[in-house]
Parts: C-alpha cells; structure tokens; sequence
C-alpha cells in the first residue's frame, strides 16, 4: 500500500501543484479583497471563469485568421494573458463600482448577497454569449503548448514511480510564479501597494493620510481580478475546456485555500492554494487505497470542504493569519 | 461591605500589558469611578469583568464568588450590567424590545410557553412588558416605545442602555463613558439619573468617564489607571491632588512646574 | 384624485366589497376557462390583496383560508389543470414553509446560512429510507418498506431528525462568524449532498447516486394520498402550523434573542442571552421546517436522489427570503410564492410561448435566451436589484407596536416607583430626533 | 410609513403583472390553423445544463419527425404541434413539468426523457394521466421495471448495455485488468455498476471503482491512480463533458490504451473536447450508426439541412420515438373512426406497436415497455471525427 503511494507520488506532486498553483493565485484574489473591504467577493470565481472565456476567444480569433501559425505560440500565449487580464481587471473594477460600492456602509450580508447575485448573472450572460456564438456552452481551445515531458523521477529514488506532463504546465507554473512574485513586490514595495496596506488597516485614517481611498480600493479590485483572469487563461491553457460553471466550485476551493492560509495575508494565501491543491489530488489518486476501497475519489471534495471547516474552528485565523480581537 | 472585590487583574495582548494587577475594592451602593488618559486600559478592565474578555491573571469576585471563566451572559446573571462606550443598542428593534432584551434572564417565559400560549408565560410577558415601560418612564422615554432604536437621538440612546441596563436587575451597573458626546444640560440629568439609581434601586455604580465635573462631582471613591497600572486611588478630593495623576494627565513638565 | 384614493384607503366596507367582486371575478374566470394561468395566478393574488385590506387580523386570517382552503381547490378543479394548478400550489407551500425556516435563522438571527438545503435533503432521505425497500439494505430487522399510514409520524420524524442534524451542524459552525459562517454552511451543504450521492457503500443507506423509487405514497383512513390536489392541503396544513410557530415564536423571549444577537452580538451577551443557545436554537427549528417539508417533497415525488439539493435550490429559498424581507413573515410567504411560481410556471410558459413564436415563423429568438434557462441570470439580477434598492424586500419587517396605554394601567408593584426625570422627556427625548 | 406601504404593494403588483402579463398570451387555444384539431406532442429533456447536447438532439429528432408526418395528420383534420419542455435534468422540475403536460389536454404522448432519473418520478405522472411516454435514452432498469401502462422506451437497458461493452471489452479487446471510473450520477452510476458486475463474471480483473464529480476539469489524481495500477483498458461511466476529458488526461498520462464508455460519450462534443486522444476510444451505444443505412443517410441529410447541425447520438432515437407515437396515434385515430383519440386508447397503442421499422433498428415493446428489438452497437474512434465507426451490433 505505501509503495503504491509513494510510486505515485511524483506524479501526484506534479498534478497537485499545476492546480495548486490555480487555486493559489485566484486565492489571492479573495484574500486581498477580504484585506481591504472585509468582504467575500464570490464573483471572483466568475471573473477568473471569464477570464478563460476571454482568454478562449481571443485564441480562436486569433487562430482563425492565422495569426498563430506564424508566431511562436508563447508570443500567443503572451498577448492572450495581456487582454484577458486587462479585460477582468476593468470587469472587476466595473462589479466593485457597480454592486459593491453603494453598499460600502450596509450589512455585510447584504453585500454579500450582492456578490452572490454578481457570481450568478457573470455565469449566464457567459453561457448565453458562448450558446450564442457556439452553440453549445461548454468550450474547448486549441492547444498551445503540447509537448510531453518524461521526468525521470525514478533515478533519484528506486521506488518513485516516473512523472509524466506537458509543457503547459510549465508555463502554468512559471506565470503563476512570475505573478505570484510581481504581485508581492507591488504589495510590499510600490506606493500603491503601501496605499493598499493602509487602507486595509484602518480605512479612516487612510482617508485622513491623503489617501483616495476609493481610488485605492478600485485599484485592489483591479489587481486581484486581472489575476483571476490571468488564471482564467493558465486554467484554458492547461485544461483546453471551459464551462460557465468552472468559476463557482472553484472559487470554493480557492476561499479555501485563502481561509487556510490565514485570509488577508497574500503569501499564506499562496501556500494555502498550493496545500489544497495537492491535498486534493493526493486525496484523487490514494483516498481508497488508503481506506481499502470504502472511501473512494468521489470523498475528495469532502476532504476539502472538512479541512476548512476544521481551520475555520480550530485556528480561525488559519496558518498564517493573525488573531484579530473584537473592539468592544 | 464590598460588592465587587478585584485582585491582581492582568490582560496581555499577545507582549503588550493592557492591565497590570489592578485592584480594587468596590463598596456596596457606592458610585465608584475609573479614570484616566486615553488608551489607559479602562474599557479592557470592564471587558474583563463582563468576561468579553479572558483575565491573564487574576481574581473577580462578587459577593465572594468568582467570575472569572464564566461566559457573558453568565456575568449577566450573576449580577453586573454594562453600558458600552461605542453605543450597542439593538438598532432594529423598538425601544421597549430593547429594555425587555435586558429582561432576558430573568423572564420567566420559554419557547414551548410561548407556542402554545401558556397561560404562565403570557402573565410573565405582559408583567415584563409593564415594568418595561415604567423603566422607559423613569429614563424619560416612554413616549418614543415604539420608536426603532436606531431612530434615537444620541442623548436618547445613552439612555436607553442605561434602561436596558438596569432591567436586567444588575448589583453591579457598569457604565462606559455614560456622558460622552452630551451637553451641559444633558449630563446634568444623567448625574440626577445616576444618583437616583444608587438611592433608590439599590445598585453600586461604576463608571468610566472623562468629564471631570461629572465625575468629582457623582463619585464616592476614583481609580486612576495609566498604561494599565492603577497609579492612584481614593476620595475625589486626593485625587484631584494627587501629583502622580495630574503628571499622568499633564505630562511631566506639569507636575515640576505646579 | 388624491382624495378619492385617500378616501377609499380608509373606508373599509369600500374595500372590502371590491376585494368580493375581485375574487369572485378572478374564480369565476378561472372556472369558466379551461386553462388559464392568468386567472389562477389572479385568484392568488387576492390573498397579497387581502393582507393590505384595513380589517382586523382575524377576518383576514379566516376570509384567507376560504379562500386558500376552499376557494381556490374548488375553481381550480373545474378546469383541467387541476392538477397541474395545484402541484404548483403544493410546491409554492413547501417553499413557504422552507423560506420561514431560513427566515428564522437568516432575518431574525442573521446568521447567513447558504446549504439550508441539506435540512430539506434530510428530511426526503429520513422518509424516503423507510418508506421503500431500501432501508432493508442496511437494516437486519424489521418490514420495509414501511406502509404509507407512518407519513403522519414521519413528518414529525423528519422535522426532528434535520432538528438534530442543525444542532450537529451548528455546535462546530457557530464558531466562526458572519461571511465565514456563510462559507462554513455552503461547505457542510455540499458535503451533506455529497455524502448522500456516495453513500451506497461501504453500506447502502441512500442508495448513492441511484436514487431511492418506489416511495410508498402517504394514508390516511385507507385513503392513499397520490395526487397533487390531495397533498396540497398536507402541504397547506404544515405550513399553517409554520406560520403559527414562526409568528409566536418571534413576538416571544426568543424571538427577540434572535433579532438582539442579530443587531449586536456582544451587547446581546451582556444582556444575558446566551449566544450558543439562542442560535443553535435558530438552527434547529428552522432545519425542522425545512425537514417536514422534506418529508411531504419526498412523498410527493416517489422519488428522491441527491440532484434536487444543490447549491442552487440553497440559494433560491435565500433569494425568496431577501425578495420578501428578511425578518418579514408576510414578506417571506410573498417571496417564496413569487419565485416558485416564477421558477415553475411562468418561466416555463414563456419559454413555451416564445418557442410556438419561433416554430411558428413570427419571432426568431435564440435557443439560447430562451427564459427557462435564464433562472440564474433572473436569481441574480433579483438579488443584486434588492440588495441595491429594497435591501428590505417586498414587506419590510415591521416590530410590533405596544399600546402604551395598557401598559400605564400598570397593577403590579414595580421597584421602579416614581419617574424621576420624565418631567421634561419631551425636551430630553422626543424633540432631538 | 404611508408611503413605504404604498411603494411596496406598487412593487408587488407591478412584480405580480409582470409575471402574468408575461404569460397571458400563452393560453393555448384548442383549434389550431385552419379549424383544425390541435394533436401536441411534448418533449421532455435536458436543454439546459451539462447535457444539453443529448437533450437538445432528442428535440430535434422529434421536430424532424413531427414536421415530416404534418402532412398526414392534416388529411385526417389534425394540425400536429410540438411542445419542448425543459427537464434542466432536475427530477423536480420534471414532474412539474410533468403535471402540466398532464393538464394539457390536447398532449396525446410524450418523448422523453435523457435522464433515468428524471423519467422514474416523471412518469408516475404520466401514468396518473393515462399519457403515453416513449424514452429515447433512459436507460436504467427501473425505468420499465415498475411495470407502469404507459412507460415504453426505444433504447436497450442498462442490464443489456452494460454487460455488451463488458463481453466486447474481455472477450474481443482481451482486457484483464480493467479500471471503472463513474461520475456518480444515475445515469453513470448505473452502467458502470452493470459493466464492473459483467466483466468480473466473464472473468476480468477489476483494479479500480472510482468515482469523480461532474462539472470539474482535472480528474489527474484519479487518472495516475489507473496508470500506477497499469490496467488494460479504462471503462468510464458518465456523459462527454466529463469523459472528453478523462481521456485527453489519460493520453497526457501517457496512457495508451483502450478506454470505453457508454453512450453517453455517443455526441460530437467528446471530439471535440478530447481531440485527437480519442483515438482508440470504443463506445457502446444503443443508437446507431446512422450512416450505415440509406434511410439514416437521408435523415442525417434531412436533419443537417433543417437545423443546420450534425446528428447526435439521441437524434435518430429521439426521431424514431416520435414516429412510433404518431405511429399508435394514427392508428388510435382510425379505430376511433377519424376522432380525436383518448389518452387511454394511444398509450394502448403504443404498447402493441410490434413492428415499426425505425432508421436503424426495427421497434417493438413487450409487456413492460422494453424495445424487443433494442441493439447494442459498438463503435470505435480511428481519427478525431464524429461519428465512430461502428464496429459491431449487438442483439439480445
């Protein structure tokens, strides 16, 4: 039983980490928005989702009028990530103008019925835009990068099995890092990202420190859902099918990740998405295994849903958050 | 006689003492004051006392009995009130709602009653709803009952917590910066409401409170907290002439010069 | 013009006389036309009518039921979408009672819950066990399927068991607060779909994805309950006993717990109420609401499998509860009918229509937009239009008013005895806001 | 407050009209064009939703049939109509829908529907309402196994489909060792279940019952578990969406071999998303290959020049379904010297249609409403294109 674990392993690190990285970016997404407003913004799900429908029809614009047989398909690659996240980055600016704002002062519960009234008409309007072009809703690009990669996982350890994938991952992996990377430096180093933490602490006093505070938080919206587009785009290029659904039991996941890590801190963030996602696959490939077959695959979502039930009661500040204390 | 006896009381945020063993002996009918700068750990100690917060260390009791590990609603009923420096009303609500919410724990009237009208229940509601209203009259909001709390003026709603307050039937009333954000006029009749409280419901006061006048003026003894330490107590009087307290509040330089 | 309106809002017989000829006009129709949802709807619509009428509760409640318990059965079974009217009758009456039971915990509490489904899963799976064959799969004694005459007890069974299954829920969630509650709940609401999908193994308890069939159908007196129109009125008298439990409870002690923990957490501790108490109580009676509904959903349909409990049946009870009012028990009726009746006939006779247009030649309307699929778009606009402009709902909660006159007549002895500084309320008080 | 009140029954009733006005012009009347009596057909499928595409293809197939024998009825003085309801795959909206096809009188039969779990509660009602349903794709045993009048289907059942793939999968592609991967719903649940039991009768080894959820893109962590395990062929339970995608991951695994499935996967859509890895893909199906016969190339003609798109699976089954309904009707309508039949007398003549030729296979129920005739083909991906060359047909 553990041979077969371990044998699986590298493929399952491989797998778990090309979906971690998804959950991880789209988690700070939510993270930051939570810093900032407090709120849960669950039309990011949606938005990372439109980013892979943008993403796929710039990609087949493209391709049909023959633009991507004559450049390199990173070049592609490189101009389809740029429009989809432009194009969420106004989306999600235009959701927190639109919905969001009005309610700054209202309960938080209404606010985030808004959210959930956004999540649901994002999803319908894709699905009658894709029906309407398609035909049919559920949508598969071409591939950019398909090249198989044997990683000979089995020369550093006997009993690893050999890890097979293809080179969208790395592309998955390397953007996600590059984003993950540039993301933290605005954060921590630019005046903007420094507005950002100021109004994350206190937004009065930032409103007193000269800073535009709406300005600050269209800009957050900005950064976090052109991320979650751009994820959109790394999730297209992986998976090659997409569904106006996709956003939602991800989105899910991806809280997860960000509640996990602590929610409002940017890297547990990233290390929550990069946890679940493995915890995930791990749970696919060895739950029944591990059970003799009375729990299979199919209780790997419940493995997820339990973990951050578990976080939320046990350490609701999650694994890198901090306690906050109620100010009586 | 002492009501509420405090020993060594401390409160850590994570390095940062909030309150360093505070002590404090409070005498029964008495209106006791806690004062000092702001920041000065006064609004934690009440905290600690309700159980909205958990003591580091050290000992509540009331009447000899401690209250330290009881939940708030079990501080509630052991016998101490609050009002709150940032008004908690409950602002949907009306204004009698509210005084009978403070009537929580010793309403006698349970769900099952309710449903199916007992006749015990019924009395038990119609009796708290009447004595509601007599505290609306002796707060002086008896023609507003129907009023939603949040509708209320400021004035008005530090009233309200008061009456809120006091139906809960408290030994011990508790109250946060009652005269914050009042006029002359206003506080005035809260120091009348105040000392009528003491005189004739019988209940032992303390409050927090910045208003000096209002303060030397109601109280019968004064804590001083700065930076979490009790740097001075006793009569009005001491207090005012204590050096360590007009240092606390003046600074330095105050103290040298005067 | 003005006036007349003014006048005809105060004068009662007025009123009343042409909410009579209302009624009888819109049942006359619905008796006269084979099949018109037109008029059914209308005839509905009286009872919305009848909440506005200025007479006392009483009357209403009983001109109400006439014309619920009698009125409309009666018109409607003239026609012959008796059955199709009253199935959408029955469904409207599930959702009520479900859209009060997260009424509970949603706009009197204000703890968000969004797998409230699970509640309603429990109880169709609780009756749906015993009621067929499947419960002989995993239980060694005992005659399954139960006979139908055990539905009577069941619905309270049902009621008790999602009871249990909220508190089970509520212990561990009620930890955590407000958006994170919301998350926590929509996880265990998936989980609980999720489990009964895959629970056909190790032991068969739900037969998995499957489904349960053959759901022995309701008996009363050797009368076997099959049709829509007869489990209209179980529908109908459950949630009766609903809106009497709901509207008692909330002008009671607990009742304003909840609305006290929902304004302001901490100073509903410090007046006393204990926080685990009153909202794991919130939890389970609205959880047993929705249970004994699950229970009448599960007979009703013969059949239950884990499709109709997902995420997006969760959502539409909330969307009935926000459409209405939270806190709002007429709101909340009013909302759940609405969309229920949006979700089922309306939406699908547009679709219908539009596609006879189509087939037709007269209009070319995508498959796409067609309205049947647009429920999501519909939910969201809805919720995003209400919380934007009516964050209240339809009908906003109201709290009860007292008469300050009865409680002046005061006989009891008070140990507050003479008003000391109500001399000059008036300056103090009224005049400052 | 006044006017609070005032706002709020404006809203209501301004939300109230707007719902009826919405459908008061939806009254259907009962004379149609011409004077003539009105015969409505219902369909009752998924048109939206994860199989939308099966769905939709049932529909079609319908209209087709329906506008092909508008000419015959009205020689007789019927106009003939058909009205689509969408089942959303939802039992619940199934049955409501159900109930207001019931209501309908001038509903003489109805085709539906794609989903098993949908058809059981659904046509309870239909027999509450003596209504003849035909399915062209349930295929679950308890469909027909309730013993209900007026439940017939054309398709073969899971009982018979399941262990088909399973005698293909041993005992012509010689797979021993075989990995099951289900997606947990009724419909993939069912084959699966009787595809595992057949192929361990006949001998095969089953490495792996898993299951997955619908509606997600990465079933990798399933897909390594198969690999580690090296069986000879994959069998997944469930529709394309999900299946397309199985099996591009299990190519990028670098899993080479056979992988099976039901009809589910019979649609263009599994091309589509899977790509070129659908190569060596087999599929069991109870329709067809339409191709194969002349009447099934001037259908598939037929039906690309009406709607404009290519046939799915269901479309030929969901055609023939409706023919043998029209089929009894006219015939109930000439027992019934010329007058508009009852309810009663077509679903009886559903039941003793025997011999109705259909495009691919001849159609005839016995007593519980199963098709006598109902085959099993198996068909086999070469190249990225839709349809599969069939391989093979299968009888009882």
């Amino acid at each position: 039983m553990l041979a077969h674990i371990i044998q699986t392993l590298p493929q399952v690190i491989v797998d778990g980490l090309t979906l971690g990285v998804v959950y991880a970016v789209v988690a700070i997404g939510y993270t930051m928005v939570y810093g900032i407003l407090e709120l849960i913004n669950f039309a990011h799900g949606e938005i990372f989702m439109s980013g892979a429908f943008i993403g796929t029809t710039v990609l087949l614009i493209l391709s049909s009028v023959g633009f991507l047989s004559s450049v390199p398909a990173i070049l592609a690659f490189i101009i389809i990530i740029v429009i989809a996240s432009l194009a969420t980055g106004f989306l999600g600016m235009g959701i927190e103008r639109v919905a969001y704002r009005p309610l700054r002062s209202a309960p938080k519960l209404i606010t985030l019925i808004t959210a959930i009234g956004v999540s649901f008409l994002l999803q319908d309007i894709v699905r009658f835009i894709a029906e309407l072009k398609t035909g049919n809703y559920i949508v598969s690009a071409p591939s950019l990068f398909n090249d198989k990669i044997h990683l000979k996982t089995s020369a550093i350890l006997p009993q690893f099995g050999d890890a097979l994938f293809k080179s969208s991952f790395l592309v998955v992996l390397i953007v996600a890092i590059i984003m993950l990377v540039a993301l933290d430096f605005f954060v921590n180093r630019t005046k903007w990202g420094m507005a950002m933490r100021a109004v994350a602490q206190d937004r009065e006093t930032a409103s007193l420190m000269s800073i535009n505070v709406n300005k600050v938080i269209s800009v957050t919206f900005f950064v976090g859902s052109a991320l979650g587009g751009a994820t959109g785009v790394l999730f297209m290029i992986q998976y090659g099918t997409i569904d106006p659904y996709i956003g939602f039991i991800l989105g899910i996941k991806a809280f997860t990740a960000a509640v996990l890590g602590g929610i409002g801190n940017i890297r547990g963030a990233m290390v929550g998405g990069l946890l679940i996602g493995f915890l995930e696959m791990f749970a696919a490939a060895n739950l029944s295994t591990l059970t003799h077959g009375a729990f299979g695959a199919e209780y790997k979502d419940i493995f997820a849903f339990a973990i951050l039930i578990a976080v939320l009661i046990f350490k609701p500040e999650g694994l890198f958050g901090k306690a906050v204390v109620e100010k009586v | 006689m002492n009501v509420l006896e405090v020993t060594d009381l401390t409160k850590k945020f994570g390095g940062l003492y909030a309150n360093t063993n505070i002590n404090m002996s409070i005498k029964k009918n008495s209106i006791t004051a806690v004062i000092g700068p702001n920041g000065a750990g006064k609004t934690t100690f009440f905290n600690m006392i309700t159980a909205v917060y958990k003591p580091t260390s050290g000992d509540i009791l009331l009447n000899g009995k401690s209250l330290v590990g009881l939940k708030p609603h079990q501080v509630t009923k052991f016998g101490i009130a609050r009002t709150f420096q940032n008004i908690r009303l409950f602002h949907d609500l009306t204004v009698l709602d509210n005084v009978l919410v403070g009537m929580h724990h010793h309403l006698k009237s349970n769900w099952v009653g309710a449903l199916f009208q007992m006749p015990r229940t019924r009395h038990a509601e119609d009796n708290a709803k009447k004595e509601a209203y007599q505290l609306l009259e002796y707060v002086g909001l008896a023609d507003l009952l129907n009023e939603s709390a949040g509708n209320l003026s400021y004035g008005a709603q530090r009233r309200l917590e008061i009456a809120r307050a006091i139906a809960a039937k408290p030994k011990v009333l508790l109250l946060d910066e009652p005269a914050a954000g009042m006029n002359p006029k206003e506080t005035k009749k809260l120091t009348d409401l105040i000392h009528d409280m003491r005189s004739k419901l019988d209940i032992t006061i303390v409050l927090i409170e910045h208003d000096m006048k209002l303060v030397m003026e109601i109280s019968d003894y004064i804590y001083v907290l700065d930076h979490g330490e009790e740097i001075a107590s006793g009569k009005p009087d001491d207090i005012r002439n204590n050096p360590r307290v007009i240092e606390a509040y003046l600074g330095k330089g105050a103290v040298a010069n005067g | 013009m003005r006036k007349l309106v003014d006048l005809f809002s105060q004068n009662k017989k007025a009123q009343l006389l042409l909410f009579i000829v209302y009624v009888a006009v819109t049942s006359l129709s619905l008796i006269l036309a084979q099949q018109s949802v037109v008029a059914f709807l209308l005839l509905l619509f009286s009872i919305l009518l009848l909440y506005f009428l200025k007479l006392n509760t009483k009357a209403k409640w009983i001109i109400g039921l006439l014309i619920v318990a009698v009125l409309i059965p009666f018109s409607a079974s003239q026609g012959q979408a008796y059955e199709s009217y009253m199935d959408v009758a029955t469904l409207v009456g599930i959702y009520c009672a479900m859209a009060l039971g997260l009424n509970i915990v949603v706009g009197f509490a204000g703890l968000l819950d969004l797998g409230f489904i699970a509640f309603f899963a429990v109880g169709a799976y609780t009756y749906g066990i015993f009621a067929s064959a499947q419960a002989s799969k995993f239980l060694h004694f005992g005659h399954f399927p139960l006979s139908g005459e055990s539905f009577w007890i069941f619905i309270l069974i049902g009621g008790i068991v999602a009871a249990i299954f909220g508190i089970l829920l509520g212990i561990p969630v009620l930890r955590v607060k407000g958006d994170y509650l919301a998350i926590v709940t929509l996880g265990f609401g998936e989980i609980i779909r999720i489990i009964f999908n895959n629970l056909d193994h190790p032991i068969n308890i739900t037969n998995g994805s499957m489904g349960i069939a053959s759901i022995a159908p309701p008996k009363i007196f050797g009368i076997v309950i099959a049709n829509a129109s007869q489990f209209y009125y179980v529908a109908l008298a459950i949630l009766l006993v609903v809106i009497y439990i709901v509207t008692r409870l909330e002008h009671s002690k607990i009742g304003r717990a909840w609305k006290a923990i929902r304004d302001n957490e901490i100073a509903g501790q410090a007046m006393g109420i204990p926080l685990v108490k009153t909202k794991l109580t919130a939890f389970a009676i609205g959880a047993s609401f929705s249970g004994m509904m699950g229970v009448v959903f599960a007979a009703k349909q013969t059949y239950v499998d884990a499709t109709s409990f997902t995420l997006l049946e969760s959502t539409t009870v909330l969307v009935m509860v926000l459409l209405g009012g939270m806190g709002s028990v007429p709101g909340v009726i009013l909302g759940a009918a609405v969309v229920t009746i949006l979700n089922l006939q309306v939406l699908t006779e547009v679709s219908n229509w539009l596609n006879q247009l189509n087939t037709n030649g007269v209009i070319s309307v995508p498959d796409a937009l067609s309205p049947a699929k647009m429920q999501r778009f519909i939910f969201g606009l809805l919720l995003i239009l209400f919380a934007l402009y009516r964050p209240k709902g339809l009908i906003p909660a109201k709290n009860q008013k007292y008469d300050a006159n009865k409680l002046k007549k005061s006989t009891t002895k008070s140990m507050y005895v003479e008003p000391q500084v109500s001399n000059d309320k008036k300056a103090s008080g009224g005049s400052e806001i | 407050m006044k006017s609070k009140k005032v706002v709020s029954l404006i809203a209501t009733a301004a939300l109230a009209f707007g719902i009826i006005s919405g459908c008061s012009s939806s009254k259907g009347g009962s004379s149609g064009s011409g004077g003539k009596q009105v015969i409505k057909i219902a369909t009752q499928s998924p048109l939206s939703g994860g199989s939308a595409t099966l769905g939709e293809a049932i529909k079609l197939g319908a209209q087709l049939a329906i506008s092909d024998q508008k000419k015959a009825f009205a020689k007789k003085g019927f106009d003939l109509q058909l009205v689509p309801y969408d089942d959303q795959a939802d039992p619940k909206k199934g049955v409501s829908n159900a109930q207001q096809i019931g209501s309908d009188k001038s509903i003489l039969g109805v085709i539906g529907h794609l989903n098993s779990g949908v058809t059981i509660p659904s046509s309870e009602i239909y027999e509450k309402n003596q209504l003849a349903m035909i399915s062209p794709a349930a295929t679950a045993t308890d469909v027909t196994d309730r013993g209900l009048k007026v439940v017939n289907r054309v398709c073969a059942r899971d009982d018979f489909q399941g262990p088909a793939g399973a005698d293909f999968a041993v005992n012509t592609l010689k797979a021993k060792k075989i990995f099951v991967i289900q997606d947990k719903t009724a419909y993939g649940s069912g084959l699966a279940e009787a595809f595992r039991d057949a192929a361990k009768k006949l001998g095969a080894d089953i490495i792996g019952y898993e299951g997955i959820t619908v509606g997600e893109k990465d079933f990798n962590g399933v897909i390594s578990q198969a690999a580690s395990k090296k069986p000879d062929l994959i069998y997944f339970g469930g529709v394309y969406a999900e299946g397309g995608l199985i099996i591009k991951q299990a190519r990028d695994k670098g899993l080479d071999i056979p992988i099976m499935g039901g009809d589910g996967l019979d649609s263009s859509s599994t091309v589509q998303i899977a790509g070129d890895s659908v190569k060596n893909v087999y599929l069991t199906s109870v329709a067809g290959d339409v191709t194969k016969v002349a009447a099934g190339k001037k259908f598939v003609d037929a039906y690309k020049a009406k709607f404009g798109k290519g046939v799915e699976s269901y479309s030929s089954y969901g055609y023939d379904a409706t023919g043998v309904l029209l089929k009894a009707i006219m015939s109930a309508i000439d027992k019934n010297n010329g007058k508009l039949p009852t309810r009663e007398a077509v679903s009886q003549a559903v039941r003793a249609i025997q011999d109705y030729q259909g495009i691919i296979n001849k159609v005839g129920f016995d007593n519980k409403g199963d098709n006598k005739f109902a085959k099993v083909y198996i068909f086999k991906f070469d190249k990225a294109a839709y349809p599969a060359v069939q391989q093979k047909a299968i009888s009882k």
